[in-house]
C-alpha cells in the first residue's frame, strides 16, 4: 500500500545530526530464550530510524530493552554516550528516552486529558504543560474533542493517536514507537503515518520506529535496519532498502 | 509475539527436568541405595526403640519415608520399603511411645485434609479458604448420632444428667463412614452452587465465609434445640467396636510384656486409629492420583487455566467446579467421623477459621497440586505443631530446672526468662517459614511438574537479578 | 539440584528451629548434682544438645551420635503441668505453671532418691492441642501426676487420656461439673464446681442482694456458658426474672450487645466468662450509661481485671472457688515468695497450681514408700485419690469418692479498688462450705 | 472543530498558530472534596433507611409471636441507638477496608497482614499515651486532650506506614509477578509472624500483652441528644464523645483518600500503577516507588483506623486486628474490592448490619438466636449480594483470576 508523503525523504538526512542513540552488541533473554543476540544499531538526531523485520525477530524486544523494561544480559545502551543498560525505566524516561509500546498502553480508566498529563508525569512547570498539551491537541485536534473520555472507550485509532500523544508530552529526545500501525484501518495508517512524519519535520523529534508495514515505515524513515531472529542481516538508507530486492521479496510483499 | 516469556518451549525443561537428579537421588542410585536405606531405617528404629522419646529420632524415622521417596529405583521396592516403615516400624516404636502414634494419626488426619483441599485449589484452582467447614461435617455427624447428644436436645448445655445409653451401637461408626462422605460432599456442593460464579478473592471470602458460618453454628446450635451442645462440645462419643481379642487377652498382655509397659484398651484404640487413618490417606492418595490424570482431572486443569476457554472446548463448568467442590469435601468428611471417634470429643474450636489456614499453608508449602509434597507439607506443620516446638520447649524447661550455663553467655539456664520458650512463638517460627517458602520456592517442597515449569523459568543463574524491572513484563503478561 | 534445594530448606528449617532454643553443648549437664545423678542425667542433657549438633549434618551417621543410654527415667519422676502459656489466656495459666514450679522448688525437688522435674505443657486453651500434649505426657512414663488445666473444655477430651493411661491428674482450676461425673479414679479437682457456684452467685444476688431481675451474658465457652447455664436455672428457681440470656465471642465491641440491656433495664448483669472478656465489657456498659451492678464469677479472679475495667471495676461482684490469699495466712507468705521468684503479679490461682503440686507430691511419695521403688501409675493414682486432710494453702482438702473436694470453699468477692497491685484486698464478702452435691 | 467548550475562553496562551483556543478542563479540588463526602451522606441516610425499614417491617411482622412485650415499641426505642452504633462500628471498618482496597486496587492482592499493621498501629498510640500518662503528661485541659489523641493517631498512622512498607520490601516485592496464591500465603506468614513478634515485644516489656487504653480527656462523656419514654422510665440515645471524634476522623480520611487519589499528581501516578505498570514505568513512574507509597498511605490509614480502635474499645491485644481485619476485608469485597467508594459503602453496610443483627435477632426470635449470629447474617448477606452481584455492590472489574 502506498503512502502519501508531501515531500519524500531527502537521503542525506543521515548524515546531519549527531550521534544520540546507539545500541551496542545487545544481548537479550527471555528467561532461557536468547532474543537478541548480538543488537548494534545508532540513531542520530533528527532522524526517523526504522526497524523492521517479520514476526517475533525482535523489534519489540529491541525497543522494550532500550527503554529499560527488559535487561540487556550483555552489551550497552548509550544515551547522548551514556550507558542506559541496567538503569530503571523510569530513569530511562527522565533521561530522554520516549516509548510508545506496542497495543499502545493507554490507561483506560484515566480520561484522555489525565492520559496525557501522565506523559508529562515528570515535568512539574505547569506553563510547559499547557503548551505541550495544546502541541498534541493541535496535532490531535480529535483527542481535544474526547478530552474527558475514558481512555478504554477510545477506538483503536483514537486510542493510537492518544498513546503517541502521551508519547509526545514527555517531548523525549528520542521516540520509541512499536508498531504504531499495527490494527488501524487503512486510512487511520496513512494519517498517523503523515503525524509521523510531521513531528519528524515539524518539530525535529527524532525517532525509531518499529513497524511490520514494512513500505510505510521505509517511505517515511532516513534509515532502516532489518532483524531477523534477534539478529541485524541488513542496514543502510530507507530508500536503498525499499528498493533492494531482498527486502521487496521478504518484508514488502512484491 | 512469540516473545513471550511465559510460553518458552516445553523440551527444553523437559529435558532440564530428566537431567536435574536430586543430591540424594544420586547418592542412592544403584544397589547400594537400597541397602544404605534399609540400615539407616534399622539403626533409627534401634535407636528409637532405646530412646523413644528423643524428638531428633523421631524425625530421622519420618525422614527416612523422605528418604525413601527420592529413592531413584523401582515402585515396589519403594512401595514395600514405605510399607514396612508405616506398617511395622512406627507401630513397633509406637508400642514404646503411643506418642508416635498419634503424631502418625494427626499427620495422616491433615494429610487427607490437605489432599482434599489440594483438589480445589490445586488442581482446580479454586480458592478455599474455609475448606475445614467440611471436616467439622463427618465430625459432628458423628459426634451427634454417635452420643448420648440425642437425649439432650431439650436440655441446656452442660447442665444435663449423663446417660449411659447410646442411641446408636458403637457399629453405626462404619455406615457413618460412608454417611460422613455423603454429608461432606453434599456440603461441598451446598457451598459451591451459589459460589459458582464467583472468580479468585470473592470466592476466598466467600468459601471462608462459609467456614465461619459452619463453625459459628456448632458453637450456637445449642438453643432452641441442643443439637452440638454449643461450647461445651460432645462427649463422650462412641469408638468403633473392636473384637474382644484384640482389646483383651492376649494380645495386649502379649505387647505389655514386649514393650515393658501396660498395653490397655486406649493403646489398642491408638493401633486401631493409627491404621485407620492411614488406611484411609493411602485410599485418598490412590484415589487423588487417579483422579489427577483423569478425563475430570484435565477438566479442572483447564477451568484453572483459563475457564472461558475451557468452556469452549466443552467443559461443563458448573459439574466440573462442583465435583471439585465435592469431591474435595468428601475425603475430610470421613476424616471427620474417624477424628471424632478417636477424640471421643468434639468442639467448636477444633474448626476454627486457623485450621482453614493452617490445611491451605500445608498445600502450599509441600507443593500445589502436588500429591506427595502435599502429604509431606501436612507431616511438616503437624509435626511443626503438636511436636517439635513443644519438645523443644519442654528440653529447654528441664534445663531451666538444672544448674547448668547457657554456653557463651554464661548465665545459668535457670535464669532465662519462660518468655522465650519457643512453644510460645509457634506462629512466628510458622509465619517466617511461610515468607521465606514463598520467596525461595513458592512452587513448595516436592512441587508439582507444572508448578515448578510456572515459577521457574527465569531460574538461571544468569538470569537478571530478581528484583529488577523485568519483572514487570511477567505481571503484566504479554503483549 | 532441585533436591539440594529440598535438603538445604528442610536443613534451615531446623536450624531455626533449634537456634530458637539455642543449642546446649553437652557441657550444660547440671554439673553439681550428686555424682550419681549427673552421671544418670548427663545423657539426658546430651540428647538436645547432640540433636544440634546432628542437625547441621543431618545424614545418617549422626543419628548413631545419638544418645544410646536409656532415659534417665530409672532415677527422674516428673510431674507435667498443662496450662495455657501463649494466647490470651496465658496470664492464667502462666500463675498455675509458676505455681506448681515453686511448690516443687519448696518441697525440694526431691522424693526419696528420685529427683522431681516440672515439664510444663502448654496446652494454648484449644482442646487439639491438649490432647496432643496429653498423648505425650502419657507416653513418658517418668511422668506420674498432671496439674492442669485451666479450661474444663481441654481438661475434658486430656483427661480421657489420663483415664485411659491410668495417670493421675489434679485440676487447680476446672469447675465444669462434667470433669468428675465422668467418675474416672485418676481426675480430681481442688476447686468447687459450676453447679454449685452459680447458684450461690445467685443466691447471693437474690437474698443479699436483694435483686429481682437480672441479665445474662456469657463467652460461648465451655466453662462461660456453663457457669450462667447454672446462674440462669437457680435465678428462675429463685424467682428472679431473666430478662436475656445472650452469649458472644465478640472480644472488643459490645456496643450491639448493650444497647438491648439498657432497653431490658435488668438489676444486673451476670457475665459467665473470662476477665479478659468481662472488663472490656464492664467498661463499655459503665461509658454507656448502664450503671446497675456487675457480678460475674472466678473467670474475672484476675488482676487484669481492674487493669481492663478501670474504674469500672470497683464493686464488682465476683463468686471463686479460689480464696483470696489475704484469706489465708500462709498464702500471704507465698505471695511474697511468688512475686520474689517470678517478678510476677502474684494471681490466686497460683496458689491452687502451688496446692495441686504439693498433692501430686504427696501423693508420689506415699506411692514411693508403698512400691519402695518407682510406683506405678495406677499406685500413685490411688494414693492421690485418697488424699486425706490436705492443709494446702488453699484450705483443708480431702477428695470424695470422683474427684471432687468433700467440701469445697466457695467466697464471694467484691472489688474494692481500681488499683491492680491491690487486687488481693478484695473484701470477701460470703465465704462458704458447701459439700460436693451428690447425684 | 465543534468543541463545546470553547467558547469558555483560553487558559493558557497558545503558541502554536494552528491552534484553536483551548481551555483545559480539570478536575476542581472542592468538587473532588464535596463529591465524596455527597456520597457519604447518601450512603449513610441510604443504609440506614433501607435498614431501619426492614427492621420495623420484621417488627411489625413478628409482632404476635411475643406477648411478653411490645416489639414494635421496643424496636423502635433501640433504632436510633443502634443506628448510632452501627454507624460508628462502620465508619471504623471502612477506614480499615481502605488499606486493603488501595493495596488490592494497585497489585490485585489481598494484604492478609494488613489487620496486624492495624495493631501495630493501635499499640503505637497506646504506649505512646501510656508513657505520657508514666510522665504524668495526661492530666491535661480538654484542648490538650484532643491534641494527645491526634499525636497519638499520627504516631500510629507513622508505625503503621512504615511497618507496612517494610513488609512489602521484604515480603511482597520479591514475589512480585508470582502467581496470585503466593503472596497471599506470604501475607499469612506476615500476619502470623507480626502477631507473635508484638506478643513477644510485649511480653518481653511488659510481662503481659494487652494493653489498656488510658482513660483521659473528655472523651468518654456521652451526649444525650434525646431522650424517649420506656413504660415508667426514659431513654437516653445518647453518642460518645469518641464516638463523635471517630467518626469525624474516618470522615476526614475518607474524603482526603479520595482526593489525594482523584485529585493529585500521586493519585494519578497511582492509578496508573494499577492499570498498567509496564506503561506507568514507560511514563517516568517509578513503579516500585509508588507501590510503596500505596503500602504506606494503607498502612498509615489502618494505623490511624487502629488508634482509634483501641480508643474506642479500650484495649490492644497482639490478636485483635484478626477479626476487624476479616470484618473490613469483607466490607471491602462487598462494595467491590479496589474501589475506594466501595470499601466506604461496604463498611457502613456490614457496620450497621452487624449492629442490628446483634441487637434484634435475640428480640426477634424469642432467644433462639442472639448476637453470636451476627457474624453469620453478615457473611449470609455477603453471600448474597455477591450471588447476584459477583463483584460487590459498585465493583465493576471481573477480570481477575484465580
Amino acid at each position: 500500500m502506498g503512502i502519501t508523503l508531501q515531500t519524500t525523504r531527502k537521503v542525506d538526512a543521515q548524515g546531519d545530526g549527531q550521534l544520540l542513540l546507539e545500541l551496542d552488541n545487545i544481548h537479550t533473554y527471555y528467561g532461557k530464550i536468547h532474543a537478541l543476540k548480538g543488537i548494534s544499531l545508532k540513531v542520530n538526531k533528527g532522524e526517523i530510524v526504522t526497524l523492521i523485520g517479520s514476526n517475533g525477530a525482535g523489534k519489540s524486544t529491541t525497543l522494550r530493552t532500550i527503554s529499560g523494561l527488559l535487561r540487556p544480559r550483555e552489551g550497552e545502551v548509550r544515551l547522548d554516550g551514556k550507558n542506559m543498560a541496567n538503569v530503571p525505566p523510569h530513569s530511562i524516561v527522565e533521561a530522554g528516552i520516549g516509548h510508545v509500546p506496542e497495543g499502545r498502553g493507554v490507561f483506560p480508566g484515566l480520561t484522555v486529558l489525565e492520559n496525557l498529563e501522565m506523559g508529562a508525569y515528570l515535568l512539574r512547570n505547569h506553563s510547559e504543560l499547557e503548551r505541550r498539551l495544546e502541541n498534541v491537541f493541535s496535532l490531535f485536534p480529535r483527542l481535544l474533542e474526547r478530552m474527558q473520555q475514558k481512555g478504554g472507550t477510545l477506538s483503536g485509532g483514537e486510542q493510537q493517536m492518544l498513546a503517541i500523544g502521551r508519547g509526545l508530552m514527555q517531548q523525549p529526545s528520542v521516540l520509541l514507537l512499536d508498531e504504531p500501525s499495527m490494527g488501524l484501518a487503512p486510512l487511520l495508517v496513512e494519517e498517523i503515518f503523515n503525524i509521523i512524519d510531521r513531528l519528524n519535520k515539524e518539530q525535529g523529534t527524532t525517532i525509531l520506529l518499529v513497524e511490520q508495514n514494512a513500505q510505510a515505515a521505509l517511505q517515511v524513515a532516513h534509515r532502516a535496519y532489518v532483524l531477523e531472529v534477534g539478529q541485524i542481516s541488513m542496514s543502510g538508507l530507507a530508500a536503498d532498502l525499499l528498493h533492494d530486492p531482498r527486502v521487496s521479496e521478504a518484508y514488502l510483499g512484491l | 509475539m512469540s516473545e513471550q516469556p511465559g510460553k518458552s518451549s516445553g523440551s527444553k525443561s523437559t529435558k532440564r527436568d530428566l537431567s536435574d537428579e536430586g543430591l540424594i537421588t544420586r547418592l542412592l542410585a544403584g544397589p547400594l541405595g537400597p541397602i544404605f536405606v534399609i540400615g539407616y531405617l534399622a539403626v533409627v528404629t534401634f535407636l528409637l526403640y532405646r530412646e523413644p522419646r528423643a524428638l531428633l529420632l523421631r524425625f530421622l524415622l519420618f525422614a527416612g519415608l523422605l528418604l525413601i521417596y527420592y529413592m531413584p529405583h523401582k515402585a515396589w521396592l519403594k512401595l514395600l520399603l514405605a510399607g514396612v516403615t508405616v506398617v511395622a516400624i512406627i507401630p513397633a516404636v509406637g508400642l514404646k511411645n503411643p506418642f508416635l502414634l498419634e503424631i502418625g494419626f494427626q499427620v495422616a488426619t491433615f494429610a487427607t485434609l490437605a489432599l482434599g483441599l489440594n483438589i480445589v485449589v490445586g488442581f482446580a484452582g479454586l480458592l478455599d479458604l474455609g475448606y475445614v467447614a467440611f471436616f467439622a461435617v463427618g465430625a459432628y455427624l458423628w459426634a451427634i448420632f454417635g452420643s448420648q447428644q440425642l437425649w439432650q436436645l431439650h436440655s441446656s448445655p452442660g447442665t444435663a444428667t449423663v446417660y449411659n445409653v447410646f442411641p446408636l451401637g458403637a457399629w453405626w461408626f462404619w455406615p457413618f463412614l460412608i454417611f460422613g462422605i455423603t454429608a461432606a460432599a453434599g456440603a461441598g456442593m451446598l457451598l459451591g452452587t451459589p459460589v459458582l460464579r464467583l472468580r479468585g478473592d470473592y470466592l476466598a471470602i466467600v468459601t471462608l465465609g462459609f467456614g465461619e458460618v459452619i463453625r459459628v453454628l456448632a458453637n450456637n446450635l445449642d438453643k432452641p434445640i441442643n443439637l452440638t451442645n454449643g461450647p461445651q462440645g460432645i462427649t463422650p462419643i462412641q469408638r468403633p467396636p473392636l473384637p474382644d481379642f484384640i482389646l483383651h487377652g492376649a494380645l495386649p498382655n502379649w505387647l505389655s510384656q514386649v514393650s515393658g509397659r501396660t498395653i490397655g484398651e486406649g493403646d489398642m484404640y491408638a493401633f486401631f486409629f493409627y491404621f485407620l487413618a492411614v488406611v484411609w490417606l493411602v485410599f485418598t492418595i490412590a484415589f487423588a492420583g487417579r483422579l489427577e490424570n483423569s478425563r475430570l482431572g484435565r477438566s479442572w486443569t483447564a477451568i484453572r487455566e483459563d475457564d472461558v476457554a475451557a468452556v469452549a472446548m466443552g467443559v461443563p463448568l458448573r459439574r466440573t467446579k462442583l465435583t471439585a467442590f465435592a469431591i474435595g469435601a468428601a475425603f475430610s468428611g470421613a476424616m471427620g467421623v474417624i477424628y471424632a471417634a478417636n477424640r471421643t470429643f468434639v468442639s467448636p474450636e477444633t474448626f476454627s477459621l486457623t485450621q482453614s489456614i493452617s490445611v491451605l499453608v500445608m498445600v502450599i508449602l509441600g507443593g500445589l497440586g502436588s500429591i506427595p509434597g502435599v502429604v509431606l507439607g501436612a507431616a511438616i506443620v503437624t509435626m511443626l505443631n503438636i511436636d517439635v516446638l513443644q519438645t523443644l520447649s519442654l528440653q529447654l524447661s528441664s534445663l531451666r530446672q538444672g544448674t547448668g550455663m547457657i554456653p557463651l553467655i554464661g548465665v545459668p539456664w535457670a535464669e532465662l526468662p519462660t518468655q522465650l520458650d519457643p512453644a510460645r512463638y509457634q506462629r512466628l517460627v510458622f509465619g517466617l517459614l511461610l515468607i521465606i517458602m514463598m520467596i525461595f520456592r513458592p512452587e513448595g517442597i516436592i512441587p508439582s511438574r507444572r508448578r515448578k515449569l510456572e515459577l521457574h523459568e527465569d531460574d538461571d543463574p544468569l538470569a537478571p537479578p530478581a528484583d529488577s524491572e523485568n519483572v514487570l513484563i511477567t505481571s503484566t503478561g504479554g503483549d | 539440584m532441585r533436591k539440594l534445594t529440598v535438603l538445604m530448606s528442610l536443613v534451615m528449617v531446623f536450624a531455626l528451629l533449634l537456634a530458637g532454643c539455642g543449642a546446649p553443648p553437652p557441657s550444660a549437664a547440671p554439673a553439681e548434682a550428686a555424682p550419681a545423678e549427673a552421671a544418670a542425667e548427663a545423657p539426658a542433657a546430651e540428647a538436645p544438645a547432640a540433636e544440634a549438633a546432628a542437625t547441621e549434618a543431618p545424614a545418617e551417621e549422626a543419628a548413631a551420635e545419638a544418645p544410646a543410654a536409656d532415659a534417665a527415667s530409672g532415677t527422674v519422676i516428673k510431674v507435667a503441668s498443662q496450662t495455657p502459656l501463649s494466647g490470651p489466656q496465658s496470664s492464667l495459666g502462666t500463675a498455675i505453671k509458676n505455681g506448681a514450679q515453686l511448690a516443687l522448688e519448696q518441697y525440694g525437688g526431691k522424693i526419696g532418691d528420685f529427683t522431681v522435674e516440672l515439664a510444663p505443657f502448654d496446652d494454648q486453651a484449644t482442646p487439639d492441642i491438649g490432647v496432643a500434649n496429653a498423648k505425650q505426657i502419657v507416653g513418658d512414663p517418668s511422668i506420674l501426676c498432671v496439674d492442669g488445666h485451666l479450661n474444663s473444655g481441654v481438661m475434658i477430651p486430656s483427661s480421657e487420656e489420663y483415664h485411659n493411661a491410668g495417670l493421675a491428674a489434679v485440676s487447680p482450676a476446672n469447675t465444669n461439673p462434667t470433669v468428675t461425673d465422668r467418675g474416672y479414679p485418676e481426675v480430681n479437682r481442688i476447686v468447687g464446681r459450676d453447679d454449685v457456684q452459680g447458684v450461690v452467685g445467685a443466691q447471693y444476688a437474690f437474698n443479699e442482694l436483694g435483686l429481682k431481675s437480672v441479665y445474662i451474658i456469657h463467652d460461648k465457652t465451655s466453662y462461660g456458658q456453663g457457669v450462667a447455664e447454672f446462674f440462669r436455672t437457680e435465678a428462675g428457681n429463685l424467682g428472679m426474672d431473666v430478662l436475656g440470656f445472650e452469649g458472644t465471642e465478640e472480644q472488643s465491641n459490645f456496643d450491639s450487645i448493650i444497647t438491648p440491656i439498657i432497653a431490658a433495664n435488668p438489676d444486673m448483669v451476670y457475665f459467665g466468662g473470662i476477665y479478659s472478656q468481662g472488663g472490656v465489657l464492664l467498661r463499655q456498659m459503665r461509658e454507656k450509661g448502664l450503671n446497675v451492678p456487675f457480678m460475674g464469677a472466678d473467670g474475672l479472679d484476675s488482676s487484669e481485671f481492674v487493669n481492663l475495667a478501670g474504674d469500672a471495676a470497683v464493686d464488682v461482684i465476683f463468686t471463686t472457688t479460689s480464696v483470696p490469699a489475704s484469706a489465708f495466712p500462709r498464702a500471704a507468705e507465698l505471695q511474697v515468695q511468688y512475686e520474689e521468684r517470678f517478678g510476677e503479679q502474684f494471681q490466686s490461682y497460683a496458689a491452687y497450681g502451688y496446692d495441686a503440686m504439693y498433692i501430686c507430691l504427696e501423693g508420689i511419695a506415699r506411692a514411693v514408700e508403698t512400691a519402695g521403688g518407682m510406683p506405678t501409675r495406677a499406685e500413685v493414682a490411688t494414693e492421690v485419690r485418697a488424699t486425706t486432710d490436705f492443709d494446702g494453702i488453699t484450705g483443708m482438702k480431702t477428695f470424695n469418692d470422683i474427684g471432687d473436694l468433700t467440701v469445697a470453699q466457695y467466697v464471694v468477692l467484691r472489688v474494692t479498688s481500681a488499683d491492680a497491685e491491690k487486687w488481693g484486698e478484695n473484701e470477701v464478702v460470703q465465704v462458704l462450705d458447701i459439700p460436693a452435691p451428690t447425684k | 472543530m465543534t468543541n463545546p467548550i470553547d467558547a469558555g475562553g483560553a487558559a493558557a496562551v497558545s503558541t502554536m498558530p494552528a491552534s484553536a483556543p483551548l481551555r483545559v478542563r480539570r478536575t476542581n479540588p472542592i468538587k473532588e472534596i464535596l463529591r465524596p463526602l455527597g456520597q457519604l451522606l447518601i450512603f449513610v441516610l441510604g443504609s440506614s433507611i433501607v435498614m431501619a425499614l426492614i427492621t420495623v417491617a420484621l417488627a411489625l411482622i413478628l409482632r404476635p409471636t411475643r406477648d411478653d412485650m411490645d416489639m414494635l415499641q421496643i424496636t423502635l426505642i433501640l433504632l436510633p441507638q443502634v443506628l448510632i452504633d452501627g454507624l460508628v462500628l462502620g465508619f471504623m471498618y471502612a477506614t480499615i477496608a481502605l488499606g486493603y482496597t488501595m493495596v488490592y486496587g494497585v497489585l490485585e492482592f489481598i494484604n492478609f497482614a494488613h489487620g496486624e499493621i492495624f495493631m501495630f498501629g493501635a499499640f503505637a498510640g497506646v504506649e505512646l499515651l501510656l508513657w505520657i500518662e508514666r510522665t504524668n503528661g495526661l492530666d491535661v485541659g480538654n484542648l490538650a486532650a484532643y491534641g494527645l489523641i491526634i499525636v497519638a493517631i499520627i504516631v500510629g498512622m507513622v508505625i503503621s506506614g512504615l511497618l507496612a512498607i517494610t513488609t512489602e520490601r521484604l515480603a511482597y516485592r520479591p514475589l512480585r509477578g508470582a502467581p496470585r496464591l503466593i503472596p497471599l500465603i506470604s501475607a499469612i506468614g506476615v500476619s502470623f509472624f507480626l502477631q507473635d513478634m508484638m506478643r513477644f515485644m510485649q511480653s518481653a516489656i511488659n510481662g503481659d500483652f494487652y494493653r489498656t487504653f488510658p482513660d483521659f480527656g473528655p472523651f468518654g462523656k456521652r451526649i444525650t441528644l434525646f431522650s424517649m419514654p420506656l413504660d415508667d422510665r426514659t431513654i437516653d440515645i445518647a453518642i460518645q464523645v469518641k464516638s463523635l471524634i471517630i467518626i469525624i476522623v474516618a470522615i476526614i480520611m475518607l474524603v482526603g483518600l479520595n482526593y489525594l487519589v482523584n485529585a493529585t499528581r500521586l493519585g494519578k501516578a497511582i492509578r496508573s500503577v494499577a492499570q498498567d505498570q509496564r506503561t506507568s514505568s514507560l511514563m517516568g513512574i517509578n513503579v516500585n516507588r509508588i507501590i510503596a507509597l500505596t503500602f504506606l498511605i494503607g498502612g498509615a490509614l489502618g494505623g490511624a483506623a487502629g488508634v482509634l480502635f483501641a480508643f474506642k474499645f479500650t484495649r490492644a491485644d497482639p490478636y485483635m486486628g484478626f477479626l476487624p481485619g476479616l470484618k473490613a476485608f469483607t466490607a471491602a469485597v462487598l462494595g467491590g474490592i479496589g474501589n475506594i467508594t466501595g470499601a466506604m459503602l461496604g463498611g457502613i453496610v456490614l457496620g450497621l448490619l452487624e449492629s442490628f443483627a446483634a441487637a434484634y435477632l435475640s428480640i426477634f426470635t424469642n432467644g433462639a438466636m442472639g448476637a453470636e449470629y451476627k457474624d453469620i447474617l453478615a457473611f449470609a448477606i455477603l453471600i448474597l449480594i455477591l450471588v447476584f452481584r459477583p463483584s460487590g455492590l459498585l465493583g465493576s472489574k471481573t477480570t481477575q483470576k484465580a
